[in-house]
């Protein structure tokens, strides 16, 4: 089966066995999910956002349902990089699948001294930086809502790392493109598109924010539209490789984001909904490319701007 | 191990007459290894709307006959969508899911307190310790209808669940519409000026739980609570449920985790300061605990209280 | 009942007698959902967009389903200001409701031309400038994508009418409470916001986009945590008043915009889901209100900014 | 007039063995005053996904009983859910909607053309019409599970619905697997050939309709098509259902709409240019045609084909 279509792509000078990867923040470190299904099966493992110092993250509640969607006030918690590298990195070795860490940072030298820890530990096959949270003060979308602010933390990275790195873009901003072409021109080997919309709930009974921090982060299948038409925006501005992520649940979800021209794609919110949904997202786009007669899933990369066009 | 049987079928569901229900999946890989005060994780509805999975605490769990049961009131739409289901009708249920309650105790005397859906687990739990132990249950909710099925309101012969709880239990309601008038911690109060307990078990609404600590914590009483949270994934992945550490260690921890980063040893007295065996898995070890994974059921010092 | 709870708002001089509006292009020209309910129970009915000239509008397929939302392209599709005028606003002058008519051009002097006509016209009773639509080349998102030009158009709308004018916004930018001072320093009298996100879907059978357009703008429950959030960030940084929109389905979602700051709310493609939706929305207000012992709906505006704060 | 009934019950819902669904609510007020060709406008679920209602036409009204039909094909999550549907269970409805068929005809030759579910609503149509012309049906689809319930496989009884057409038609299917094999469009020429019609009314794929078009236009045949679009409102108010004009007015229209702006005189030719009474309802009569309320029934000359 595995032989009859070719599932491999490259991203950023790593090659993954198929384009299926976790989305950073929802698969904690790896191995919350073993026992519905081996991470060795995925293309690329990204884990939870990590920063310079530990971070308690934002009080609770840190989550509300909404329709088709979910907010998260999570707050970037995580146990430092020290202690990442020391006690969370290290047991991934076991798994045959490459590890991608998230890194997010309150400073252009904070994020390039995560980084630079981060490339000495052999594990970790490269680097997705968060210039797009919309959950903390200082780290996050800040640095992701302006072109030079974002392209300078890219520039820091990239100097302070020889692994690959992935810029993760915000989309709540008017210009998607303008943001990919300047992360590009940074140096960046490939971007990841999206992070969360900002969005809220209120608690209409208690007449207040329904969650602890007020604002969070809308993910799940109600932002796929919106991300699906950045993916798309972005594929022909770009040379550089784009990882599609934002409501993906299926493999026809999957299907949308490369045929809008997204190297590979992520899956976040979808993973809570269903534990196996990795994986059938990666069965998914192998029975379409089957029964299509599909034999490399680069064929169908872009597949929908070229018919648009025609 | 944790299971992900996406089409568990409906064995039967049953309407106390209020707003609860008790539905009985067959579901034989839950059932052989749940344990008490551990949860399931259940889709409600096959669409999008509502998107998550929703935590029920397991009811009961019958290994033989490979049924699970779970007892929940309907407060919203997910739970609205459960109580819909006929027999036959197929469920999406991930589970067992997190730390249940300490079990590892015989010839002692035991507390259990519970407050609305809390007495669920708590059943379950008591109805196992009674072989080896003394059991006395105290159960509150506002009123008579918020009062999970007992043993005297309950069919069991059509869903083929037995629920009896083969122990003792007092009753109180707010609005005195079933047994005493008032709260139960009153009850547990009361009782404990007169004849001790050797341990105590909780789960309700947080204040609930804060002042069964404060009587635990006087008379030096080890106690466990079962904590509620929001949940997206329900197995330490997301981080959404954590709650803040209380000077207490997880090391003095429960069993029934399916999980080996909490197969932890086993102590009688909650406050041994025995070292845990953290892993990576566990980022709570170090700052907060996950309520899906390291609890639901922390012993009390577990958690911190401040004041509460 | 109506007069247990007082539902009355004032919007830019406008006084309606309860906060419930339509959602421009929702509703055609008024009539459409009259066996269901009567415009006249409404706060004010808000009309198609209407331009300069008549507009065929984007090809078909021109709406995609989305999870818990719904993508349009209808691109301004109207029969003209002239047509308007003289076929399809003097009717309306029948129900006892004040009409707002939702505006769009291609240049500024067409904005101002539209909005001069319209100010002859009696049943006419306030405007609203669509700086917003996704869906069309020329007159939309562009002047809404940038402070500038958005005011421009504003001060153009003003110089050309003394009905009072609301700015509505367009959901697609970086900073919205940028663009919201920006046309309140320029004269607008209220802001609606906001106008649908920029989404596409693709259809994975023809591997092409499933809407003719290409891009469609996403409207329904699946943005309504981005709205009510664009919502409350405005609240606080201006002084006019607020017409919240985006996924109302309820009263309860009502409630939430209410609470965030907002007015009044309009009603959009709730309205396709249930026929009776405005209605059904004002009565749940209404309901919340006498449950709670609120007497009139004002002391409702901004409260979870309150209890936030405190 | 257009009702909006959220709890219509249902009275039965049969399975015709493939995914075809035939589904009869209890309805009255849209029973009453349904006609051939017009719509309903359905919510499958109660939930927020899938978000839209879902246009079926109508399949059969029957006052006296207050009963509506649909006869529909499972292919996406709304008619998924509708399928689940059991007698007792409640569905929100809108209708009638849209222009249905001309049915001011008597002593005349007719055919009816219709493909897979578009068949559908000719049945009903046919069934009116033959009490007063001689009606000749032409059914086609791709395979034998895509046709409809026809009289003879339909249980009648049960949900006291009776859908025998009354009227003779011939079959095609693409496979051969009933009936001729080959194109419903291939029976309908040979007929033509040997005997003329007076009208014809034709629902389907739209190259099916295109089809129907050319013999009809070749002849001289007055034609009514009914047309499928991506539908929200149902209603006028939208926009997003319409298609572009074709050369001949809309006054030649039909009846049966129950919206007073289409209340045109009858014609019996489609191009007898008769001056519409339009109204500010109507933006399509200037431009485009809304399909859901100036449709879905229009005269082939209404409709831009641009040589399809
Ligand atoms: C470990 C665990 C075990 C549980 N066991 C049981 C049980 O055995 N029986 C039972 O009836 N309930 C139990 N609950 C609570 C149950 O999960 C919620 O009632 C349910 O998720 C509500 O879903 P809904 O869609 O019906 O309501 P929603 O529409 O999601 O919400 C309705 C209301 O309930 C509140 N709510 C939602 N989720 C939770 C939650 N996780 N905890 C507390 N309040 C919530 C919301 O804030 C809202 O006010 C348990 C919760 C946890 C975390
Ligand atoms: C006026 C009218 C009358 C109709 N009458 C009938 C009928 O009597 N019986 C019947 O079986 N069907 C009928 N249809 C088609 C029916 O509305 C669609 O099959 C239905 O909406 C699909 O919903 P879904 O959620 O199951 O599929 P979706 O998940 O929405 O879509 C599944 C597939 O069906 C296509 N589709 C979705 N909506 C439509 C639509 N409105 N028209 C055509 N294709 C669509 C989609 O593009 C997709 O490929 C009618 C449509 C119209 C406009
Ligand atoms: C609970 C949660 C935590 C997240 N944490 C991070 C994070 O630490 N770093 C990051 O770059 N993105 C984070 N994200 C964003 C996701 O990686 C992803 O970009 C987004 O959720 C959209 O994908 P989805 O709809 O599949 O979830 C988080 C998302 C969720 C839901
Ligand atoms: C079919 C459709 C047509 C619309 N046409 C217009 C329009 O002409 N002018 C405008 O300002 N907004 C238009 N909108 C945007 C709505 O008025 C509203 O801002 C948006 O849909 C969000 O609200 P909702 O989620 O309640 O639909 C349209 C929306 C839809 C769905
Ligand atoms: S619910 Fe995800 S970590 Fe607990
Ligand atoms: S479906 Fe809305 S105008 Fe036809």
């Amino acid at each position: 089966m595995e032989n009859k279509v070719d599932l491999t792509v490259e991203l950023g000078g790593l090659k993954l066995k198929n384009p299926v990867m976790t989305a950073s923040g929802t698969f904690a470190f790896g191995e919350a999910y073993e026992d519905f299904f081996s991470p060795a099966e995925l293309g690329a493992l990204v884990v939870k956002g990590v920063t310079l110092e530990p971070r308690q993250g934002n009080p609770g509640p840190r989550l509300v349902e909404t329709p088709a969607g979910l907010l998260n006030a999570i707050g970037l918690e995580n146990p430092g990089v020290e202690e990442v590298i020391r006690t969370y990195l290290p047991p991934l070795s076991r798994y045959d699948v490459p590890v991608i860490v998230n890194i997010a940072g309150n400073t252009y030298a904070e994020y390039g001294e995560v980084a630079a820890r981060l490339s000495k530990c052999p594990v970790v096959k490269a680097l997705e930086v968060n210039i797009s949270c919309p959950n903390v003060k200082e780290g996050g979308m800040a640095f992701g809502s302006h072109p030079d602010t974002a392209a300078e933390v890219i520039r820091v990275v990239k100097a302070s790392t020889g692994l690959p790195v992935i810029a993760k873009l915000s989309p709540n901003v008017t210009d998607i493109v303008e943001m990919a072409q300047a992360v590009e021109e940074a140096g960046a080997d490939a971007l990841s598109l999206i992070n969360t919309l900002l969005g809220m709930a209120i608690d209409i009974k208690q007449k207040r924010p329904a969650l602890a921090n007020v604002t969070g982060g809308l993910s799940g299948p109600a932002v796929k539209p919106i991300a699906l038409r950045m993916v798309w925006q972005v594929a022909r501005k770009v040379k550089i490789p784009l990882v599609g992520m934002g409501g993906i649940l299926t493999g026809e979800d999957a299907l949308e984001f490369i045929m809008a021209g997204a190297t590979a794609v992520a899956i976040g919110t979808g993973q809570f909904v269903n534990p196996r949904c990795c994986v059938d997202v990666i069965t998914g786009i192998k029975k379409y490319c089957e029964e299509k007669g599909v034999k490399n899933i680069g064929e169908l990369r872009g597949v929908a701007w070229r018919n648009a066009d025609s | 191990m944790k299971y992900h049987v996406p089409h568990a079928s409906v064995v039967g569901q049953w309407n106390t007459g209020g707003n609860i229900f008790l539905l009985t999946l067959s579901c034989p890989e839950i059932a052989a290894e749940a344990r008490p005060g551990q949860f399931a994780h259940l889709r409600c509805g096959n669409t999008l709307d509502p998107l998550l999975r929703r935590p029920l605490s397991i009811f009961q769990a019958e290994a033989q006959k490979g049924l699970l049961s779970f007892c929940y009131q309907v407060v919203g739409k997910g739970t609205q969508l459960l109580s819909k289901l006929q027999a036959g009708a197929q469920v999406d249920v991930m589970g067992p899911l997190g730390r249940g309650f300490d079990t590892e105790i015989s010839g002692k005397r035991i507390g259990l307190v519970g407050g609305g859906m809390g007495i669920a687990p708590l059943v379950f739990l008591g109805r196992m310790l009674a072989r080896h132990n003394q059991v006395q249950g105290f159960w509150g909710a506002r009123t008579k209808e918020l009062l999970p099925p007992l043993a005297d309101q309950f069919p069991s012969g059509d869903s083929g669940v037995e629920v009896a709880c083969g122990f003792p239990y007092l009753v109180a309601t707010e609005d005195g519409s079933a047994g005493r008038q008032g709260l139960v911690t009153g009850l547990l109060e009361e009782w404990l000026e007169q004849e001790p307990f050797d341990r105590l078990y909780a789960c309700g609404p947080r204040p609930m739980l804060a002042a069964v600590h404060r009587l635990a914590q006087a008379r030096g009483i080890p106690l466990q609570v079962s904590l509620e949270a929001v949940m997206a994934c329900g197995v330490g992945a997301c981080l959404g449920c954590t709650c803040e550490k209380g000077p207490g260690d997880g090391g003095a921890g429960a069993e029934g985790t399916g999980n080996p980063v909490h197969r932890v040893r086993h102590q009688d007295a909650p406050n041994s300061h025995a070292a845990a065996e953290t892993s990576a898995g566990s980022l709570a070890a170090e700052k907060r605990l996950k309520v899906c994974q390291d609890g639901p059921v922390f012993w009390a010092e577990e958690v911190r209280w401040d004041g509460e």
